[in-house]
């Protein structure tokens, strides 16, 4: 066997994992119960907090993952069992029966307009309709429809089968049975998900009684331009615009009744962003949610809250929601609830949002039993603190919500880390090479163009509409065109035939197909081309589908006309089509971790498991970073043994060359190829290069120093991780230092922890997201020593997140006291006559308390390090506002840099606990490795290029380049390119003045070649 | 000159005569743009611009426009030479500067020289008349008279003109201006001893009026060793290579052949293009650029040193004539002030002082 | 011309691979009906668009243009629409400025999910153009197609 | 000011800080002071300074530098420049677009009054002229004096002035001033926006029709060191080279919208242009958008990056079209 992985899930986390373990070159069978791939991710209109466009950003991997040799898709299939240990597994998979031949099918979609039974739209929860025979959305990965045989006309009765008459390919298949496969694999990735909590539920807010109440992820498809009012905010009951909306958060969450004790950990944001995307569907709606924390707990998530609030005029009214009443002849909903101070208020909504939260249900505990997985108390994978990816089952590891609820770049980062995980059980077994044989390429230099023109039909797709005998009988009068023809269907197997013939015959050195869109289907053609023996870049699509007969049904004159003028501008462009090659880069396979924390030890770890050379900087004499003071984990376990057996292990590693006490001087280089000056302080100064092929930022944070609340004056107030550290001391060593050397935790009568401090401020507008859980930890700890002892936890809002909420439940039962305040009025420290106290409004009594204490505990937030600047600067590579490095892609890239082989991890991201630095660690190793597995990597075709001559270096593209691909040759006083970096976005081409740039496959003359001839 | 037949005519009567040869011919006129002179082509009840000092742009654009067609060619078109007159009209160039007239004498000797014919000039200039406006309003920059020139120069016309004031003076210089006022005798008187006395006196204050004198003589010669001289890394320096002193002067000649590509031919009948001729100027540097990236001019220095090189050497050379007439427009519009007048007098210094400085 | 019913604008239509060309493949899909009026070019990024090709679709004589790219926030390429959108504000306002009617030189922005809000802007954009007649104002083109046919005569 | 500025210059050369100095000496023409280049201590009595010294000298920088490109450890000239306000915004421009080397460049920045603008001056047959303070004393070929408000003549963008001073200098000579803020220095571009579309068009048609494409406006733009200007190149090819008007409209709003964010309103391309094409009113334009848009100025500021080479994410964007 070679290295091969079974991922089970293909939501956005099997996707990624998928593509990062294909990108190692290890085989990856994908299975989805689904027709499609995507899962949940795509039925979101936007993403938070940038409000990105959820398709625009996933469609990509969905094409990426669907083509990719070393992934098999097997979609409609469910996991039956798994026998074996690791490494040597054997999967035992049920495939249901699709009722369409995959390999015969096209995906043209005229079965579907045949099909005379309409069904609810799963897609659209079932707010619009579809087809029994469907392709489930238009960007599904396959693009193939698939028949619910629960409606099908005649697998129910026998009679229809109208979808196979009109199938050209023969491609229905009524005889399809169920179809048991067994795969053998390495290790396996469970990413089985989560599913929506089912609102019915809770009867008191009368989802499905009231039409007008809808859950989060109905509104979501509401919200979508591709949903069911194409983006119109339509009520149900009347299919009239509401004129206010509220959101009711928690519903399923945080909820004893119903046992679902843990926090959801998205809602609260994805309740936010729609508050915030109604004001841009209907400007001037009113909007209110009701919450009881808000938990804006991620990166730029409180900046996000703030213009909601602030530019968006959204209303949050901290409260819990009693019940939703109808008005009868408006439903128009009735929301009661209570204030703060415990009146009982009434107000009226056009429309309400049922927040509801995620959990694991039946058939996905069922999977979870059949495979022996353990589940925790609130149904998800049991996982713990140090082991945040593994399952209770060696070699089977998880990612996304099928381990707790998270969003999406959590889900993404543990995604990476599981194929990191799921790699390293693979090292005894070779790697399947995957490579084509490709015949020499033709050498079309000085030929005059000899053009290949081939049209499709498309069934009736496009003939419908087009005259595409007219279409080709056009292009053969077009100068340079040898060789025009129609296709029924240009993408079949035997079309490719056709056209390899016919390049042969005729000779031809350009080939234009009149088809569907290139997005899908460029590929194909190409390697077509590829396999006639031409380069695959002479070829030019010219989409008279997607863009022309669908979109023109009922102007077939001007359909047709317009089909012309699309082929005549491909025909013109790819005239000036030239050969594009790929250079070949080198790749050094070590890697450079800057910080010796928990996550860049991690890194280094996962790497150097894999056999690749890792250079480990840390600035500091010892390796721990922050850690080291974290003595207890959340659930009270001491952290000491694993942070040694770390540390021993880092020091023995053969692979890991450490740098203590050492600090970056110089980097440079790229991807693959990276040269970095290394300068040691200490009592012998000494400085050294390293080569390596990618970096981890590892860097770590700072704890913020309190400025307020008497820290500094009084020694009776600490931070928290002072407190902690205390209570180490005296646990492990009977004596404590720091502030209170002298106190002892069993006496201690009244004391107060403050939330927030140095957090979600003007200076700093941002959460620190450890805080409140390590208040939590730190204030149980001290309640198991010393149960007499009075808690007050002042806090904003209580942000424990997930699964953390179960402690902060537990926290509330031992009779810790968390009172609420707010920003405007904040807790007030006074050392009268040497007594310490402290005052704070009590919201719910409406009045100020003041409590006298022993111990003034501040949670202080974390801050980016300070040295950020210069290393970003060094590294080419972006920080936030707010100091933290800002990654490539705050959804769906979030370790890695915009610039090709950097990634980062830990605190150096943004505030995080053990369990996700180590998460973030591994995903950052499964990325780096991406690019170590390969001896070398091939730079993209369509590339910018400097024309020397023209180019007088005046460094705008330098500055544009989002990839940090051009330089400056201060000599020659010209930008250069590196390929290797190069994206091919074209936007320094157009931005250059002197048009010294040009993008291969874009160029200039190409483009106004087209424009010419419109 | 003395035995000159003089004609003389009413001013307001030229306007007459204009609008009768409006059928005959293609008139070019100065009349007033902007507060600035420019031939135009004549249009009933437009006036003559009679005080102008000189145009700005010099009327060897009616001879040599600044843009032409050649031919049109492609599928659709057959090739065709253009370069006829537009209509097929005979040219009357009226007014003309004394100065711009001789050089359309030097014009005549590059587009129909011994060695080579350019058929779209000559087919213009044969039938063209020119009719000269002596000149009474030399400005400071003029400095014809240390060429070859003088207000009432008669080089390159047909017939010159004197304005008296009320009165214009006639005096036919060639065989075809002859014909011409004999043709339209009709509108001419023969002109009396007084009114030629009027011209010389006028002549001679115009004379006078040209303060500015340069000694050019063996200039030609001067230059023939000069190539090298180190002197042209100082004279060029303020130039910003732009093409006004060129593209104003009467006696650049400079054109780059270039196709155009017509957009629409791909689908139509129409042509697929046309190649056309404009003005270059020898201050650009893609005006020597090869295609291989070498440019035999690549600075400054070498493109001034090739503008005066060629009209005060390599022309006295080829066609035995200095090719400038002293119009001062390159000094009048030049954005930097470099002064023709003083680099032909730091030019002519050569030799004499500055041996040591040669390469 | 300009009350010829029967004449129809050519508009070119710049659209980014990622987020437009994929907006404009979903309305084919879904079967959304639009004026048959647009040419589209694709490009990788609307940052990839030169300033310069708008000048040249109106020189060319073809009667608008939009150039579509992905919502600020969504580009594929982090910050290509950021770059062009700062371009195009300014040559926009140029292009009015100096008498070209604001009608024919437009953008937008279309997400890969927004086949409806793509056919909108197409017909926008087409009725625009439409009220606008055909292009006379820097065609190139217009000026040849006379020149061309006065010499041939 | 003038001996001011020799002796400053003389210091210069004595203590071996600058190979050459670019200044102005008096022209040949009235009215008119012209660039002039000194190597020589000797040349330097033939500075002037005046209110003709209106060429920005700027744009002979880059030339010193270009033909140094590709040598290695080149020694590269080291020139002082005399920079008005606008020549040193130039200035400024070009060392932020790497075309000129800061440390290579000695700015003896100076306190400008205003230039005189010419062709303010209807009298064609001016044969002298003589600068008094505020005034300006011309003299026909008759031998007639008239004497004429120096306020008057000065060209536009001097009228209204904001940095009648370099912003980046290493010796800054003169008083300050008196800044005519109170003038609306866009009043002319709110002006032309104001009329209809019609008549910008056919203002612009008009002026456009007057340039023959001598390249003046470009070749005295110091922003213009493009080694192939977008107008002349081949592959691809924009715009065809003769005069015909669509051709020059291309060439026109190609080469104003490049300087977008770039151009000082120095006014060279006015002064050089032979046909008096009303370029400002255009090359203006793009000025108030880009401080309106960007809040952007160009050639104060060495570290601000150039507004077309950032962004903001709340970029102006309401000419973006909605459904």
């Amino acid at each position: 066997m070679h290295k091969r992985v079974l991922v089970v899930g293909g939501g956005i986390a099997g996707i990624q994992a998928a593509l990062d373990l294909a990108e190692m070159k290890i085989e990856v069978y994908l299975i989805e119960k689904g027709p499609s791939i995507g899962g949940r991710m795509t039925q979101l209109d936007k993403t938070f907090p940038t409000n990105d466009c959820a398709m625009c950003i996933l469609s990509p991997k969905l094409v990426e993952a669907g083509s990719h040799p070393y992934i098999k898709i097997i979609t409609n299939a469910e996991l039956e069992s798994i026998t074996g240990q690791a490494p040597n597994f054997e999967a035992t998979i049920i495939k249901k029966p699709r009722y369409i031949n995959e390999e015969k099918c096209t995906g043209c979609g005229i079965c579907v307009t045949k099909c005379p039974v309409k069904i609810a739209d799963e897609y659209n929860k079932g707010l619009s309709k579809t087809k029994c025979i469907h392709i489930p959305f238009p960007q599904a990965v396959p693009a193939i429809p698939i028949i619910d045989k629960e409606y099908c006309a005649y697998l129910k009765r026998g009679k229809c089968r109208k979808c196979e008459e009109s199938c050209e390919m023969k491609a229905i298949d009524f005889s399809q049975k169920e179809e048991v496969i067994k795969v053998n694999a390495g290790s396996v990735i469970l990413a089985l998900g989560s599913e929506e909590f089912d609102a019915t539920l809770k009867d008191e807010y009368g989802y499905k009684t009231f039409p007008n109440v809808m859950t989060s992820i109905e509104f979501e498809r509401i919200l979508s331009a591709s949903g069911p009012t194409q983006g119109h905010i339509l009520r149900p009951s009347d299919g009239k615009e509401p004129k206010s909306i509220a959101f009711i958060q928690c519903v399923g969450s945080r909820d004893m009744q119903l046992g679902n004790e843990y926090c959801s950990a998205i809602c609260c944001m994805q309740a936010v962003k729609d508050v915030i995307l109604i004001q841009e569907h209907l400007p001037g709606v009113e909007t209110s949610v009701f919450y009881m924390d808000m938990r804006a707990y991620g990166k730029d998530f409180d900046k996000f809250v703030d213009r909601a609030k602030d530019y968006y005029k959204a209303r949050f009214v901290h409260s819990r929601i009693s019940s939703i009443e109808v008005n009868m002849d408006t439903e128009d909903l009735i929301v009661c609830y209570a204030t703060d101070d415990g009146t009982i208020k009434k107000e009226k909504f056009g429309l309400v949002v049922l927040s509801v939260g995620l959990l694991s249900t039946g058939g996905i505990k069922e999977t979870a039993g059949k495979l022996n997985i353990e589940l925790n108390e609130c149904g998800f994978s049991k996982s713990s603190t140090f082991m945040p990816i593994s399952t209770s089952r060696a070699g089977i590891f998880t990612a996304g919500t099928f381990s707790g609820p998270k969003d999406i770049p959590e889900t993404v980062m543990e995604a990476s880390g599981s194929a990191a995980c799921a790699s390293s059980l693979l090292t005894e077994f070779p790697v399947k090479e995957i490579k084509e044989e490709l015949p020499a390429e033709i050498n079309i230099e000085g030929q005059p163009p000899r053009i290949g023109v081939f049209v499709c039909r498309c069934g009736i797709n496009i003939a419908a509409t087009v005259d595409v005998p007219r279409v080709v009988e056009y292009s053969s009068t077009l100068k340079g065109v040898v060789h025009s023809q129609e296709f029924m269907f240009s993408c079949s197997q035997d079309s490719q035939k056709v056209i390899t013939k016919m390049i042969k015959e005729k000779n031809l050195n350009r080939v234009v197909v009149a088809a569907c869109t290139p997005r899908t289907h460029e590929p194909l053609f190409q390697k077509t081309l590829q396999a006639s023996g031409l380069n695959p870049y002479l070829f030019e699509f010219a989409n008279i589908r997607e863009q022309c007969s669908w979109v023109h049904q009922e102007a077939k004159d001007s359909a047709t006309k317009k089909a012309c003028d699309l082929l005549r501008m491909a025909i013109s462009k790819v005239k000036l089509f030239s050969p594009l090659s790929k250079s070949t880069i080198t790749i050094n396979k070590k890697a450079l971790v800057i910080g010796g924390g928990i996550a860049g030890m991690t890194a280094s770890l996962d790497l150097a498991a894999q056999g690749f050379g890792v250079y480990l900087v840390e600035k500091e004499e010892e390796l721990g970073g922050n850690f080291r003071h974290v003595r207890y984990a959340l659930d009270g376990g001491k952290t000491e043994d694993f942070l040694n057996s770390l540390i021993d292990k880092i020091r023995s590693n053969k692979n890991i060359d450490l740098y203590t006490n050492t600090e970056i001087k110089e980097i440079n280089g790229y991807v693959g190829n990276f040269k970095t000056r290394l300068a040691a302080g200490g009592k012998k100064p000494s400085e050294s290069t390293v080569e390596h092929g990618v970096i981890i930022v590892a860097t770590g944070a700072e704890e913020y120093e309190p400025t307020e609340y008497l820290y500094g004056k009084d020694d009776r107030v600490v931070t928290q991780r002072q407190l902690e550290e205390w209570l180490w001391e005296k646990e492990s060593k009977g004596k404590g230092t720091g502030p209170l050397p002298d106190a002892d935790p069993r006496t201690l009568k009244n004391m107060v922890m403050i939330q927030c401090v140095g957090s979600r401020d003007e200076e700093r507008p941002y959460c620190s997201r450890v805080c409140c859980s390590k208040a939590i930890k730190n204030a149980i700890k001290l309640k198991e020593l010393n149960p007499r002892l009075n808690i007050y936890v002042l806090y904003r809002d209580i942000r424990s997140y997930g699964v953390r909420e179960l402690y902060y439940k537990k926290a509330r039962e031992m009779g810790i006291i968390f009172i609420r305040y707010e920003e405007e009025a904040k807790p007030e420290a006074k050392n009268s006559k040497g007594r310490l106290n402290i005052k704070v409004k009590d919201l719910i009594l409406d009045r100020d308390l003041l409590i006298d204490i022993d111990l003034l505990v501040l949670s202080s937030g974390i801050i980016a390090d300070k040295k950020n600047k210069s290393l970003s600067q060094m590294l080419k590579v972006p920080l936030n506002d707010d100091g933290f490095f800002l990654e490539a892609h705050v959804k769906l890239r979030p370790v890695d840099f915009a610039t090709d082989g950097i990634f980062v991890c830990g605190l150096a991201h943004y505030p995080k606990d053990v369990s996700e630095a180590i998460t973030q660690a591994k995903a950052a190793a499964a990325r780096a490795m991406t690019i170590l597995t390969k001896d070398s990597f091939q730079t993209e075709g369509k590339v910018s290029e400097i024309r020397k001559e023209r180019c007088s270096g005046c460094g705008l593209c330098v500055e544009i380049c989002p990839y940090k691909a051009i330089d400056l040759d201060e000599v020659e006083k010209v930008a250069v390119i590196n390929e290797a970096l190069c994206k091919g976005c074209g936007a320094c081409v157009s931005s250059c003045r002197a048009n010294a740039i040009d993008l291969k496959g874009f160029k200039d003359e190409q483009i106004l070649a087209a424009l010419e001839v419109v | 000159m003395e035995n000159k037949k003089f004609k003389i005519i009413k001013k307001k009567e030229i306007l007459k005569l204009l609008e009768s040869l409006k059928k005959e011919y293609s008139i070019f006129v100065p009349i007033e743009d902007n507060g600035d002179a420019r031939f135009s082509e004549f249009k009933s009840g437009q006036d003559i611009f009679w005080d102008y000092r000189n145009t700005k742009i010099s009327p060897k654009e009616i001879l040599f426009p600044q843009a032409e067609t050649l031919f049109c060619f492609g599928p659709g078109a057959e090739v065709k030479a253009e370069g006829s007159t537009p209509g097929g009209k005979d040219y009357l160039i009226f007014g003309i500067r004394p100065c711009d007239a001789q050089a359309i004498s030097l014009l005549d000797k590059v587009f129909g020289g011994e060695d080579f014919e350019d058929p779209y000039y000559l087919e213009r200039r044969k039938k063209t008349t020119v009719i000269s406006l002596a000149c009474s309003k030399p400005q400071i920059d003029c400095f014809c008279t240390s060429l070859k020139g003088k207000p009432e120069n008669e080089e390159g016309a047909d017939i010159i003109l004197f304005d008296l004031g009320e009165d214009v003076l006639a005096g036919a210089v060639t065989k075809k201006g002859e014909k011409f006022i004999e043709k339209q005798n009709k509108w001419f008187k023969d002109a009396g001893q007084s009114d030629v006395d009027k011209k010389d006196k006028l002549m001679d204050l115009s004379l006078n009026k040209i303060k500015s004198q340069i000694d050019i003589q063996n200039i030609k010669e001067k230059l023939d060793n000069a190539f090298n001289d180190l002197l042209w890394n100082e004279i060029h320096q303020k130039c910003l290579g732009c093409g006004i002193c060129t593209y104003f002067c009467p006696t650049c000649h400079c054109f780059d052949i270039t196709d155009e590509i017509n957009p629409k031919a791909a689908d139509s009948k129409t042509p697929e293009g046309k190649r056309v001729r404009c003005w270059d100027s020898c201050m650009y540097p893609l005006f020597t650029l090869h295609a291989s990236g070498h440019n035999p001019r690549p600075t400054y220095k070498e493109r001034m040193r090739q503008r005066i090189m060629h009209k005060f050497n390599y022309c006295p050379e080829n066609f035995k004539e200095i090719f400038c007439v002293g119009c001062g427009r390159c000094i009048r519009n030049c954005p930097v002030n470099l002064d023709l007048r003083e680099v032909l007098v730091s030019l002519m210094s050569l030799g004499s002082l500055c041996k040591d400085k040669k390469i | 011309m300009k009350n010829d019913n029967n004449w129809e604008p050519k508009i070119v239509t710049f659209l980014c691979n990622w987020c437009s060309y994929a907006g404009a493949d979903l309305a084919g899909v879904s079967r959304l009906q639009y004026p048959p009026n647009i040419r589209v070019i694709r490009v990788p990024c609307s940052g990839r668009v030169n300033p310069f090709y708008i000048i040249k679709v109106l020189q060319n004589g073809i009667d608008g243009v939009l150039v579509s790219g992905c919502h600020p926030g969504d580009c594929h390429y982090i910050s290509g629409n950021l770059v062009a959108r700062r371009k195009f504000a300014l040559l926009k306002s140029f292009l009015e400025y100096i008498g070209i009617e604001p009608g024919r030189v437009q953008f937008s922005w279309v997400s890969a999910a927004e086949g409806g809000r793509f056919v909108d802007i197409i017909e926008k954009v087409t009725s625009e153009i439409k009220k606008l007649g055909p292009s006379k104002k820097l065609s190139k083109w217009q000026k040849e197609a006379e020149y061309i046919k006065e010499i041939l005569k | 000011m003038i001996e001011k500025i020799k002796e400053t210059v003389k210091k210069l050369f004595k203590e071996n800080k600058i190979d050459i100095f670019i200044g102005y000496s008096e022209g040949t023409l009235p009215l008119r002071s012209t660039p002039c280049f000194i190597t020589r201590s000797e040349d330097i009595e033939k500075l002037v300074w005046n209110s003709y010294c209106s060429n920005n000298l700027a744009v002979y920088l880059p030339r010193f530098f270009v033909s140094q490109r590709g040598a290695k450890d080149a020694k590269l000239p080291r020139i002082g420049i005399l920079a008005k306000g606008c020549d040193g915004r130039s200035i400024v421009g070009l060392i932020k677009e790497h075309q000129i080397p800061r440390e290579n460049i000695y700015i003896i920045g100076i306190h400008c009054g205003g230039m005189i603008n010419t062709k303010k001056i209807k009298k064609v047959d001016i044969v002298a002229a003589e600068e008094k303070n505020d005034k300006v004393l011309v003299e026909d070929e008759d031998k007639k004096k008239v004497e004429l408000k120096k306020e008057e003549l000065l060209a536009d963008m001097c009228k209204t002035c904001q940095y009648t001073a370099p912003a980046v200098y290493d010796i800054l000579l003169g008083k300050e001033k008196q800044k005519t803020k109170k003038e609306d220095r866009e009043a002319f571009i709110k002006e032309f926006e104001k009329k209809p579309l019609e008549e910008r068009w056919e203002y612009f048609q008009e002026q456009i029709s007057k340039c023959i494409r001598c390249n003046a406006c470009r070749q005295a733009c110091p922003n213009c060191y493009c080694k192939e200007c977008f107008a002349e190149q081949a592959k691809p090819r924009w715009i065809g080279p003769t005069n015909d008007i669509s051709d020059v409209m291309f060439y026109q709003i190609g080469r104003i919208f490049h300087q977008a964010g770039r151009c000082v309103d120095c006014g060279a391309c006015v002064r050089a242009c032979p046909m008096g094409v009303d370029l400002r009113v255009f090359t203006y334009k793009l000025i108030k958008d880009v401080k309106e848009f960007f809040e952007y100025e160009a050639g104060v500021s060495l570290e601000e990056a150039p507004p077309l080479a950032t962004f903001k994410q709340d970029d102006k964007q309401e000419f973006i079209t909605e459904p």
